[in-house]
């Protein structure tokens, strides 16, 4: 489907639904030593990103005794994340930190979570824009996508064949991040966006998507993947076919190996993100959350914490440090 | 009358096992507020295993034809956009939107029962087709923003999402599972559609020399299955206020474990709705009761795989001697 | 002449060929090339070696859900055990070794619980995913771990005549099982077993052993696709090789191998697979977008099923003709 | 007593693959007759009934009901017609209990639920009336063939229908159900019943049918009326050659005590009380014939004895060797064995012939290194072909759609191909035409002169008088009685296996 959506009155929705608001707040103190224990929920634990959102967040509770984090995966299902939202509520944690597999299936267990009075910080992904609760720490997809493209197309030369090696279609953050590339390489009249196709965010599938695009094209010039795992499958595959550095192949996330292949030259760049950065910041806000006095209600929005995307290429790669690679 | 007794007593053995999940969790996990064993936290296990039970009702009916539906999730996620598009391209009422959902999880199961019991092709396989299919043509009507981004659709209306909750912690669509259940046990023990299900999957030859129109049967296991489906997405959107095009990904094997853990051979001709409810009763107790162990996720996979193989282990062991018990009586009688 | 022809035998060859044609004259340029068809190959190189061997827990009516997370786990054995012996050549074999042990001790795991406790090999299977999955989380510690020893890529990307080296690995494993199936004695009890265990018992077959060495060889095989997995990609994760599972049971299925046991030959098995390279290829050179692309992969694997198992029905009706016109 | 024409099937053509199996047939029914339909094994009887009854579809001919055109599609078709068939290949659904099998589709019901308690009343009436040993509720997969075949009995006199087609009925039972079921075939037929009665059992053709029409290689070779019924002749239509099939009571052939014993059971006792110190031996050329009523426990011997069960004490001995006996080891200890469920537990059916032969013989099939000799496996079933003439002799023609004849033969053919010193065969000729029974026998005979010892367990008497040196009987796992060097007749042997000592003695 396309166009535009019907608006469909709902008056009993929007009465009564805050109602419950901060009164069940429990009196804990993290700072004061109170035991308190966070609950980090995964779209998927399995995936470097979410590890090091993990590791972000015991890293900045790891120093406080009192302190407990459990993480759970809800093994990239929104279904499942619902129930485990649900688990977690019941359980009594002071505080959820939450990836959402899906924003607006989440809206709804986070939503019930603020009401019984547990914070919930979303990472990432923001959980549908009525939901407002405590914070949202996230990269800007889009604005990511297009500072890629910006870069790519100067590495390019202004001009050439561009391919896209896309994800699982339907999912909120890579689809922004594409729509970022493709409304900005818009702008160039040089250069022309080929084809698109999913590799479901495998190395491997990437590799043989890669391989068929070298055929399709053999004047291809760039290559944008909308993770690393699948641009480092790209780079692989070009340089199997022995073209290596001649494409412009670029992914996004940063995690450890592909900032290694910018290094080598078989990347040309990435958008990083410091995932560990962003788990410990969930985890700072989280604790701040707990037992304050703060009351979401009066909130107008979610307030948000932009994690700067940073565009790495060969010049700057150099300036991350090994003990910020995830 | 002996038989009867056996059929009770595996019956009480797969609940008992179940009972000795809740007590292992209990005393794992403790009792209590925020523990494992507590009427909210039971309550949510039941609730977790209705949508594999509802479904289960319908893969049921499949399997004991000897059948297998590996695109229930997919077409889970089919009937969700489609009432998303209604919801969200039109003022149609709630219940006609419902109704559609329905007629495209009949058409689905419809589809399924056509190309496995009319152009015979082999369940698996089939239904693996159709669960790309299925999937695909959720991309296709998937609704997009104004960019052209596949987005999800909140269906967030008070009239719908009421059905994804409950008299209190009574969910709906725990009462939902019980009527399915209940209906779905009536159908298979007391209708003669039921009996040509047993009779399917014990033989299809020997179904068909009784007169049996076994493609018939076999494809009204898939449209039943559709119908299952749909019912399970009406109550997975209401409660996820929303569809994806991602709902049912990957939930395919739940209602087919609940199916086999509960006793239904794989390999047709036995087993009931009873057993898989008890089945995806035992899964959501799993899942859940590993979750209260604190433990590293990756060790969670460990033990549920672990518990998983143990119970079966022990189903397998017993029942092979109450079979045993069963043929001598039965070649005793024989001699009278 | 031509309705003596025998479709049901030459079908898969045939709609091997009617794609090969149907692609060239779409795509001429990018799909008629050696690289092309290198690579093709290249990317169903492990489905076909993991089917080489799946094969046999098929035939005999079994079925292994485990194989997407127990590739998983051998290729993080194979990883982490030569960064533990230094990534030297030496430890590269010590990885492969390791890794082939860890899928034929899972394989007889599987073999040994399903025949001495007679339980369903899907649910069997179904816990020990799990349970591999979890293995291969602990191992890895949940992160993507690396390996560009040379000696260890080399695996998945030395090149001979134009092929990269897996494309050897299945050529070659596909031809030891198949003379294993076709030619030597324990290849007839695998059949006969899947065909009817209780006669197969009766005959004097060890069919409990017969079965544990059929799980033996697909956890095998199944290993050696998760080190070339991880080869190719230089890299292991509890990732790694998700989705196979049902590629491998597609391949073999439409290869024309039965999941009830008793019917399939290696080389239909390979032909599925390749089949399967084709298609993709196909939709990824015409373009087609992702979210159309299962359709039609979908529809292709119905049709492709279907138009066989009619074959095999027809075949009757289609004789009748002649003999009536014989007798007149 | 007959009447107008019932059923009439004209000019019915069918082939499988290509291959012709009816070929312009024209059979006729009428009112209230018995009608034999006799051939070899693969003559095409069963495919004629399918044909008539909608299970396969003809590829060409045409089938009257009364005298009018009819289209049959389905086997519901033919029973809204009045036609209830009990099929060769049993179809008794195995979860199901027997009044639930005797009711299948056609279960009594209240509203739209099926009413248990009336068809469980309904059934044990039937049950009662005609004196079957089975009980209502039993659930089918827990009895043996023998009693699933008193159900598919049950299931086609539940059906009150006007023609009752019989396919090899009396296949795997006893004489005792068998008298019974020709007592009831008698009272059907006078009260109006058309029935199409198909069997290899030529004393019971004799006795039933009014009328008797003769397939051979799937053409018609002859429509005998009552008073032309002569056996020799039959037999002569029916495959071309005589075959002598008398017996009815005789001397046993000579059974010499002196004779080397081969096989010396002792004391062997089931774990589960199936039978008690069963001890006997069979010598060397000795054909040791088994007799007994269904469920005596002859079967669960001869399966302890080869090693199939393990029994729970008792030894079994093999010129003078004690054995541990497993299949395989038996085997190669030179036991054969020919178990009584022939498709379930005789051979494979996706596979040919020459696999299904070789399958036991790959200790003497030629093996250049690990591969076998395609053709010397290929020449070893073309051996088994010959010798005992299996039909289609196309070695590579798949066992599972073969006649249940042929399928016997390939089962037995496989034991010929090795040197053997013991065979057991169980229900050897249960479903085989005569000229097949006859050539079994022979072999049977041929392998005792070599010095091979036979165990023959069969319930058909005839059979039992026919070929046995000597006779044991066993009743209820006990043996009860020792026929040798003496006058037999079937009824000494029935009374011993009943329990009834005749006072003739
Ligand atoms: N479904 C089938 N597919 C292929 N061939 C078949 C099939 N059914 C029967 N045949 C072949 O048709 C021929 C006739 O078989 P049919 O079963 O009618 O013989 P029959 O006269 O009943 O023999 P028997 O006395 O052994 O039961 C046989 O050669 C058999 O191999
Ligand atoms: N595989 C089996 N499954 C179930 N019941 C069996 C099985 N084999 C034997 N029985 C039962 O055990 C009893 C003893 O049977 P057995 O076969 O030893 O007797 P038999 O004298 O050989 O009779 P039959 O003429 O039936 O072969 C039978 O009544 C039968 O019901
Ligand atoms: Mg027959
Ligand atoms: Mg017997």
């Amino acid at each position: 489907g396309g166009g535009a959506t019907t608006t469909r009155e709902d008056t009993a929705a929007s009465s009564g639904a805050a109602a419950g608001g901060s009164s069940a707040k429990v009196k804990v103190d993290p700072y004061a030593g109170d035991e308190v224990k966070i609950a980090y929920i995964a779209h998927d634990i399995g995936t470097p990103n979410n590890q090091g959102w993990k590791e972000g967040i015991e890293r900045e509770c790891a120093s406080w005794s009192n302190i407990k984090v459990d993480s759970y995966g809800a093994e990239e299902s929104a279904e499942t994340q619902v129930q485990i939202m649900t688990d977690c509520i019941n359980q009594g944690y002071n505080a959820i930190i939450l990836q959402c597999s899906d924003g607006t299936a989440l809206a709804p267990s986070v939503k019930q979570a603020e009401e019984a009075g547990i914070p919930v910080i979303t990472v990432n992904l923001d959980c549908s824009s009525d939901t407002i609760h405590s914070a949202l720490v996230m990269a800007v997809d889009y604005d990511a996508g297009r500072m890629a493209a910006d870069k790519m197309a100067e590495q390019m030369g202004g001009s050439g064949k561009i391919a896209i090696i896309q994800g699982v279609p339907g999912l909120e953050r890579t689809d922004n991040l594409e729509k970022g590339f493709r409304d900005t390489i818009a702008n160039y009249s040089g250069i022309e966006i080929v084809d698109a196709q999913s590799a479901s965010f495998q190395k491997d599938t990437a590799m043989t998507v890669m391989n068929s695009f070298l055929q399709s094209y053999p004047d291809l010039k760039g290559v944008f993947a909308i993770n690393d795992a699948m641009a480092e499958g790209a780079a692989l595959a070009a340089q199997s076919a022995n073209k290596k550095g001649q494409i412009v192949i670029w992914g996004a996330d940063g995690e450890k190996d592909a900032l290694a292949m910018i290094e080598s030259g078989d990347m040309a760049g990435t958008i990083y993100t410091n995932s560990w950065d962003e788990g410990s910041t969930a985890a700072k806000i989280a604790l701040l959350m707990i037992g304050s006095e703060y009351d979401y209600t009066c909130l107008t929005a979610t307030p948000k914490v932009i994690m700067e995307p940073i565009v790495v290429t060969k010049e700057n790669v150099g300036t991350i440090a090994e003990e910020d690679r995830w | 009358m002996k038989r009867m007794n056996q059929t009770t007593m595996r019956r009480l053995i797969s609940i008992g096992m179940l009972l000795i999940l809740v007590v292992l969790f209990t005393i794992l996990a403790g009792a209590g507020k925020g523990k494992f064993f507590n009427f909210d936290n039971l309550i949510e296990v039941v609730r977790d295993a209705s949508i594999p039970a509802i479904i289960g009702v319908g893969v049921t009916f499949i399997i004991i034809t000897a059948g297998i539906d590996l695109s229930t999730g997919s077409m889970m996620a089919l009937v969700g956009m489609t009432m998303a598009n209604i919801y969200a391209y039109t003022l149609l009422p709630f219940s006609v939107m419902m109704l559609a959902g329905i007629l495209v999880g009949l058409l689905c199961g419809l589809c399924n029962g056509i190309i496995v019991a009319k152009f015979n092709v082999p369940e698996f396989i089939g239904t693996l087709a159709t669960m790309s299919i299925f999937r695909a043509l959720t991309y296709i009507i998937a609704i997009r923003d104004a960019n052209g981004v596949i987005k999800s659709q909140p269906m967030n209306h008070s009239q719908y999402t009421w059905l994804g909750t409950g008299i209190g912690k009574f969910y709906y669509v725990i009462i939902a599972m019980i009527i399915i259940v209940a209906a779905g046990q009536i159908t298979l023990k007391y209708t003669r559609f039921g009996t040509n299900l047993y009779s399917v999957g014990a033989s299809k030859k020997a179904a068909t020399l009784s007169g049996i129109d076994v493609a018939k049967t076999r494809l009204i296991a898939y449209v039943i299955t559709g119908f299952t489906v749909a019912i399970g997405a009406i109550f997975t959107t209401a409660r996820l206020q929303s569809a994806t095009t991602a709902i049912g990904m990957d939930f395919e094997f739940n209602p087919i474990a609940a199916a086999v853990v509960g006793g239904v051979a794989l390999s047709g001709g036995s087993g009931d709705v009873i057993g898989t409810l008890i089945g995806a009763l035992f899964m959501a107790t799993l899942e859940n009761g590993v979750r209260k162990l604190s433990i590293n996720t990756a060790y969670q996979y460990v033990i549920k795989g672990a518990i998983i193989i143990a119970v079966v282990i022990f189903d397998a062991t017993y029942k092979a001697r109450m079979d045993r018990k069963a043929r001598e009586e039965g070649a005793k009688e024989g001699l009278e | 002449m031509m309705k003596n022809f025998n479709w049901s035998k030459y079908s898969k060859p045939i709609i091997l060929v009617a794609f090969i044609v149907v692609l060239s004259i779409l795509r001429p340029k990018a799909f008629l090339s050696l690289d092309n068809f290198s690579n093709v190959l290249w990317s169903v190189a492990v489905i076909g070696i993991m089917v080489s061997g799946s094969i046999f827990v098929f035939l005999i009516g079994g079925i292994d859900l485990s194989i997407a997370t127990l590739c998983a786990f051998s290729a993080v054995v194979v990883v982490s055990v030569t960064h533990m012996l230094g990534d030297t050549p030496v430890a590269v074999i010590a990885g492969v070794l390791a890794a082939l042990v860890v899928g034929a001790l899972a394989g007889a795991i599987h073999g040994i619980i399903i025949t001495t406790f007679k339980i369903p090999a899907f649910l069997v299977t179904f816990a020990t995913q799990s349970i591999f999955l979890g293995l291969a989380m602990v191992f890895t510690n949940n992160k993507i771990i690396s390996c560009t020893v040379p000696a260890f890529t080399a695996i998945g990307a030395f090149k001979i005549l134009g092929f990269p080296l897996p494309v050897y690995f299945m050529v070659i494993i596909a031809l030891i099982s198949w003379y294993i199936l076709r030619k030597t004695v324990y290849g007839r009890y695998v059949y006969a077993v899947g065909g009817n265990p209780t006669a197969s018992e009766i005959s004097g077959i060890n069919v409990k052993l017969a079965s544990i060495v059929c799980y033996v060889l697909s956890g095998l095989t199944t290993a050696l696709g998760g080190i070339v997995l991880a080869s190719m990609t230089q890299q292991a994760s509890s990732g790694t090789g998700a989705g196979y599972t049902n590629d491998v049971i597609t391949a073999a299925v439409i290869g024309g191998v039965s999941l009830l046991g008793g019917e399939g030959t290696v080389p239909g098995a390979i032909f599925g697979a390749v089949l399967m390279g084709l298609l993709n290829n196909g939709l990824n050179l015409m373009s087609v977008p992702s979210t159309h692309a299962g359709l039609v992969k979908g529809l292709v694997i119905v049709v492709a099923v279907a138009f066989d198992a009619m074959q095999h029905a027809d075949q009757s009706r289609k004789k009748v003709k002649k003999v009536k016109k014989a007798s007149a | 007593m007959a009447g107008n024409t019932l059923i009439e099937a004209k000019g019915i053509y069918k082939s499988f693959s290509g291959v012709p199996v009816l070929q312009d047939v024209h059979f006729e029914v009428k009112a209230g007759e018995v009608h034999a339909l006799m051939g070899e094994n693969g003559a095409g009887k069963s495919t004629l009934i399918k044909i008539i009854t909608g299970v396969y579809t003809k590829d060409d001919g045409q089938i009257y009901w009364e005298g009018k055109p009819v289209e049959i599609n389905s086997y519901q078709d033919c029973q809204k017609l009045g036609v209830a068939c009990i099929y060769q290949e049993l179809s008794v659904i195995p979860p199901l209990t027997v009044a639930q099998n005797v009711y299948l589709g056609r279960e009594p019901r209240k509203g739209p639920f099926i009413d248990y308690a009336k068809m469980n009343q309904m059934t044990q009436e039937l049950i009662d009336k005609y004196q079957f040993p089975l009980k209502p509720t039993t659930v089918v997969e827990n009895l043996g063939i023998g009693q699933r075949q008193l159900i598919e009995i049950l299931k086609g006199l539940s059906q009150d229908s006007k023609l009752l087609i019989m396919d090899e009925p009396t296949a795997s039972l006893s004489g005792k159900e068998a008298e019974m079921l020709f007592k009831i075939i008698q009272k059907l037929r006078s009260e109006g019943v058309s029935i199409i009665y198909i069997s290899h059992r030529l004393e019971e053709v004799y006795m039933l049918s009014d009328r008797l029409t003769i397939l051979r290689d799937g053409k018609n070779a002859a429509v005998l009326e009552k008073e032309d019924i002569i056996p020799a002749k039959v037999i002569e239509t029916m495959i071309g050659k005589v075959v002598d099939e008398s017996a009815g009571s005789r001397k046993m052939l000579h059974s010499d005590d002196n004779a080397e014993v081969r096989l010396d059971v002792k004391n062997l006792t089931d774990k589960t009380d199936r039978y008690r110190n069963i001890s006997f031996q069979v010598h060397r050329g000795e054909i040791l014939g088994l007799g007994g009523l269904i469920g005596a426990g002859r079967t669960e011997v001869v399966r302890a004895i080869y090693g199939v069960d393990k029994a729970a004490s008792g030894e079994v001995w093999l010129d003078g060797k004690k054995l541990n006996p497993s299949p395989k080891a038996s085997i190669l200890e030179g036991i054969g064995f020919v178990p009584e469920d022939r498709r379930n537990q005789g051979f494979i059916p996706l596979l040919s012939t020459t696999k299904n032969v070789a399958l036991t013989n790959y200790d003497i099939v030629k093996i250049n290194g690990t591969s076998i000799s395609d053709a010397d496996e290929l020449a070893m079933s073309k051996r088994a072909i010959q010798a005992i003439d299996i039909r289609p002799s196309d070695p590579n023609k798949q066992v599972g759609v073969m006649s249940g004849g042929n399928q016997q033969k390939v089962v037995l053919g496989k034991w010929l191909m090795r040197d053997l010193k013991l065979l057991i065969v169980d229900e050897p000729t249960a479903g085989i035409d005569v000229g097949a029974k006859d050539e079994i026998y022979s072999i049977l005979e041929d392998l005792a002169k070599q010095g091979v010892a036979v165990i023959v367990v069969t319930s058909d008497l005839q059979e039992l008088l026919r070929v046995s040196h000597r006779i044991i009987v066993m009743r209820k796992g006990d043996i009860v009685k020792e026929f040798k060097n003496v006058e037999v007749t079937q009824s000494k042997v029935l009374s011993a296996g009943q329990g009834v000592e005749e006072e003739a003695e």
